[in-house]
């Protein structure tokens, strides 16, 4: 590890977009920082556009000519006089090359060091560091698996039933469940195909699928003096097509002993690496409560602000002062946690229908309020919700003295929530907040696969039927009322009266 | 005036009236009170059944209304009673070919089939990816394909027609 | 005081409208409360009234025909099947004949005792009780003073400066600093018609004008079994027109010896009227750091949701446990604060222009978000901000680990403001947050009014006055254009180029 | 195009172009790169001026555009060149008579002055309340007044002319 002198930032260029762009602004803003934004066409408008100090067009709106094109990224940087950039996550921010660039360029890259991220940013290389470092990680090959015989007999070996993984790349992307032998060919092919497509690299591996896993990581920093510290756990098991969902924080599964051990694990991982900045150990914890290292994630983590909330401190604050070169300001026994916290995700897809991702224009949008309640999001009413990004909106976070007391908030959060214009999960999310399984705490990573019929939507409840009745009714008359402009729409109540009188529009 | 009320494929029939100065909703004999406030037209409305409070948003699509209430997404259309009794007549006629749909917005990665081929319930016809997920388009039934409207690398839009199918009498 | 048995509260009417009725149910949602909403013909489409399970119309817009209508709330509780009433803060809050009312038709008042409103409700009898529960108050006349005979001897026997205020009420209405003999009559005679439109009663009384003065109060809580606890202090001396502006926890004047003595005062002039419920104890405290409290206001404060960031408590949620009877959660060794909180007020007003109030339609509306940031709001697009109601739009709050840091954290909230629509006080409040005075923390209720010249608009700014003129310009073309059908407004950036082509529009 | 910009009461002078597919602002000199958003027309935009981002509330009032920059209000007048000639010379023939306005929409509780009074500057002329507060509009010149618009009761709104005074020669 390096001791290098403390350098000063000044101005820091955010190289992405959306709510993480928005929320690494906030921060840099309270800490006196200029900002840059960078954005695509698509994104003239957007909210970390508007809260940047100023902002550089990098091109049209396809990721690879705007937000993945890192030499445009650097000379936007160089152009604005920025000293520091921060990639957010997603895009640039596990590309070794690019850190590498960025450092070429005289600038500072706000995460780790690109010879950190590489030892992690492949996962075949990371799983082989972790066992050598003693951290347990989950049965499967150590390397690529390059043709059909191969692939058949490794996972003969493990067992079924295997994951195919990309080797590059998360976020749910290039990952199959494989339950049999039959399934395994094509299952690989569209997995390798995916990775491709997403990562510009097809590289599979297999790893042993654990039963009932629950998917819990760990919050890790570190500095360039040598401190690794751990703030706690995240519980992500609440997943749709391995997407995460729900987050929460404390998990419902862990008690003290456990926590400290897999924290224990996770600054062990994180040390054997000499890592710096903002790191998450992703395990899976199985129904013995043993625990698997899954991976590591080089960056900042998308559910972040659950465990902000509970610890009182800001990751991103934290992620500048040891881009730095400073110290990491508490010392392991300094971080305390209080009370519960619980991250929703919203996204633009149908829930009721595969959660297929949607598009649209936001025509309305109402965000909730009040006690415990924090909004993490880009949205704004007449924002275009495109095909070309990930079809995260928004995050609602919330903290309460107990999970009881958060699961409320959360409910009365979520139905603070309007948003039309685009189909949205928001149903979905507040479906989960209302099964058994959820709110026992006992759910695993397959629990939402597994129980369709208690995350489907209820349409049984009459009264509610009734009011769909009713506005349907009554949206239709108003609707057809518009065509007439002699007719204009009113806020007053009499006015719809009107519309309805007899042989109206019938 | 009386409207039919379709819920997924759940028919219902509302009365509605001007009563007392306000209106008046009558489902299955029973009469409720009706406030309406605009919170954005055709967009979001406020209303009071009775003296429940209930938002409702709304999205047109097409002839259909999606509507958010409580938590819940219904799809519905809303028919007059002169569009009911001609969509009844039509029904009885009997369905047309079977159309495959795009189920959403996005580009066609991989087209399987062509005019002219055999397909099975449950065989890929194409592959449709947006924001770089990839998602398997199967048939429902048994057919010969008859024809396929767009090309690999094509960007569809949700609901577009993309195959006709035949069905096999089965 | 009564050991009363607990009453389980099923479902609350809120007689209140805005944020406050908001806030309210918020919580009471979260305890899985039923919530009723009332209001006026001006608030059908209000947030509290989408938030509430059921909603009843009391009357027109005028607040006598409404929200101060005692009897129409009582019915509609009776109507709707409510158990309780919670009358937020101003109309009914403080009428102990309505809570008199409220308990024989049965039904639970979610706040203090009627004898002990009365106890406080007079600030002349306040007075009397405090001198004899060994509380400091401000030097002044015990009794209403009549005619302007006595009125002159009374202020030559305390010494201008002198305040009249008016006996019933607060919100700073009703109240006039005289400073020479002159002026005396005419002060009090507006006062006291203030004071007779603003709460029917005219009576007013005179009272020593402290120099240099700090509003500090002090919240406290009891319950029925004798237990009275305070949530230390909330400094809030930065005013206009005796209102308070922005509020902050802790006061950066307060020692923890200071703050000890003032809770210790605080629960004494509690516990000497049984007092249950949320109380705050306003005191003064001089230059010379000793304390006089001012007045009890018996119910919720504005406020309140600075404490709350800092105690980590539901402040609404204590309320409706004390009134079913329970215990305090907590004893005062257990009620722990941390970090530094600031509330902003958002006025509907003209800061520029002394501070009148402006009414208007919200155009565009955008609020804050992020990390320790909360907004209790009533606020919608499209909303009608009238005459009739109190002119507080919005609190923005904010909660970080430092005052710096708050003041900061702040200042970027403030800048996510859009408002477009209605006259506020935005600019004022983020001018406030930029001022030396402020900075310091050496402010007292003078400083706003006694340096005018600190926190008017800084017009010099040589580039804001060019962004102001571009504005103008582009703004004035583009309003222009949209008389002409054929040229339809576009978000693309193009379209705006168009509009300024040679020849167009010129 | 020339448009003059008036800030308060302070006269600027703009030169607004296209320029390489963009606009460009001419202010004193120096010549600014402009991009414009539309976040809702005739209330918001986000500018970017050179690369700085600046978001800008509208409110269009009568004549006036108040515009809310960075914190800061700004009470604007736009005119073209025609205008602005005009504008000039109206204001060499002097101003006339001195008309005393509502600051705010409120209620005229008090009406202290009748048509013929003599007035001095700082004197209390009506007491306007909104919202429960008692506004007292004072004189600003000394004079004779002309004409009170509306009696003590009477609803006004922002602007309106309540009473004409006819100032005496200093």
């Amino acid at each position: 590890m390096t001791s290098a002198k403390p350098r000063k930032i000044q101005k820091v260029l955010v190289a992405n977009r959306g709510e993480i762009a928005l929320r690494i602004m906030r921060t840099c803003r309270e800490m006196g920082l200029r900002t840059v934004a960078v954005y695509s066409d698509a994104d003239r408008q957007a909210l970390h556009v508007r809260a940047a100090y100023q902002a550089v067009r990098l091109g049209p709106a396809p990721s690879a000519e705007s937000y993945l094109h890192g030499d445009l990224v650097i000379a936007a940087a160089k152009q604005t006089g920025a000293d520091a950039i921060h990639p957010g996550f997603g895009f640039l921010s596990e590309n070794a090359d690019f850190v590498r660039q960025v450092r070429e360029a005289g600038l500072t890259f706000i995460g780790p060091a690109p010879e950190a991220m590489e030892a992690m940013g492949d996962k075949i290389e990371a799983r082989r560091r972790m066992i050598a470092a003693g951290v347990p990680v989950v049965p499967g090959t150590a390397d690529p698996v390059e043709n059909p015989e191969q692939l058949l007999a490794e996972a003969r070996e493990i067992g079924f039933p295997v994951m195919i993984k990309a080797s590059a790349g998360g976020g749910g992307k290039g990952i199959r469940i494989v339950r049999t032998e039959p399934e395994l060919a094509d299952a690989a092919k569209r997995a390798s195909s995916e990775a491709q497509t997403a990562f510009g690299n097809g590289a599979v591996y297999l790893e042993k699928y654990l039963e009932e896993p629950r998917h819990i990581e760990i919050q890790v920093f570190g500095d360039e003096h040598g401190n690794v510290v751990h703030l706690a756990e995240r519980e992500c098991s609440i997943q749709r097509r391995h997407q995460k969902v729900i987050e929460e924080r404390p998990s419902p599964l862990l008690d003290d002993d456990l926590r400290e051990r897999m924290g224990a694990a996770a600054v062990k991982a994180a040390k054997s690496i000499d890592y710096t900045g903002a790191g998450t150990l992703e395990f899976l914890v199985d129904k013995h409560r043993d625990f698997y290292m899954l991976e590591m994630n080089t960056r900042l983590q998308v559910e972040h602000p659950i465990t902000e909330l509970t610890c009182g401190l800001d990751l991103v604050r934290w992620q500048v002062l040891v881009a730095q070169g400073e110290p990491l300001p508490l010392q392991q026994a300094e971080i305390q946690h209080e009370g519960h916290a619980i991250e929703a995700r919203l996204y633009a897809e149908d829930a009721d229908h595969g959660f297929l991702p949607a598009t649209g224009q936001v025509d309305r949008l109402e965000l909730p309020g009040g006690p415990g309640v924090r909004v993490d999001t880009g949205l704004f009413e007449g924002m275009q919700v495109g095909l070309h990004y990930d079809p995260m909106l928004a995050k609602v976070s919330v903290h309460a003295a107990d999970r009881e007391q958060a699961i409320e908030r959360m409910r009365r959060a979520l139905s603070e929530v309007t948003i039309t214009g685009v189909t949205t999960n928001l149903p979905f999310l507040q479906r989960v907040l209302n099964t058994d399984v959820f709110r026992s705490g006992r759910y695993d990573t397959g629990s939402v696969e597994g129980n369709p019929e208690a995350f489907a939507p209820q349409m049984s409840a009459a009264r509610e039927k009734n009011v769909a009745m009713i506005a349907a009714a009554l949206a239709h008359v108003l609707r057809r009322r518009r065509g007439f402009p002699d007719r204009p729409a009113s806020v007053a109540s009499s006015a719809w009266v009107d519309a309805f009188r007899p042989g109206a529009n019938s | 005036m009386k409207l039919h009320v379709l819920i997924g494929d759940t028919h219902h029939e509302l009365l509605v009236e001007r009563k007392a100065g306000g209106l008046a909703v009558t489902i299955e004999g029973e009469t409720h009170q009706i406030d309406i406030g605009t919170l954005k037209d055709g967009a979001a409305y406020s209303l009071l059944i009775d003296d429940r409070s209930v938002d409702v948003g709304v999205e047109e699509k097409g002839d259909r209304l999606e509507l958010l209430v409580g938590g819940t997404r219904y799809s519905t259309e809303v028919l007059g009673e002169r569009e009911w009794l001609a969509r009844s007549i039509q029904a009885e006629q009997g369905a047309g070919d079977a159309t495959v749909r795009a189920v959403m917005t996005g580009i066609v990665n991989e087209m399987r089939v062509a005019p002219g081929d055999q397909v099975q319930p449950g065989q890929v016809l194409f592959i449709l990816e947006a924001m770089k997920m990839e998602n398997e388009v199967k048939a429902e039934l048994a057919g010969t394909v008859l024809s396929v409207a767009v090309e690999a690398g094509a960007t569809v839009n949700q609901g577009d027609a993309v195959i006709e199918i035949e069905p096999v009498e089965s």
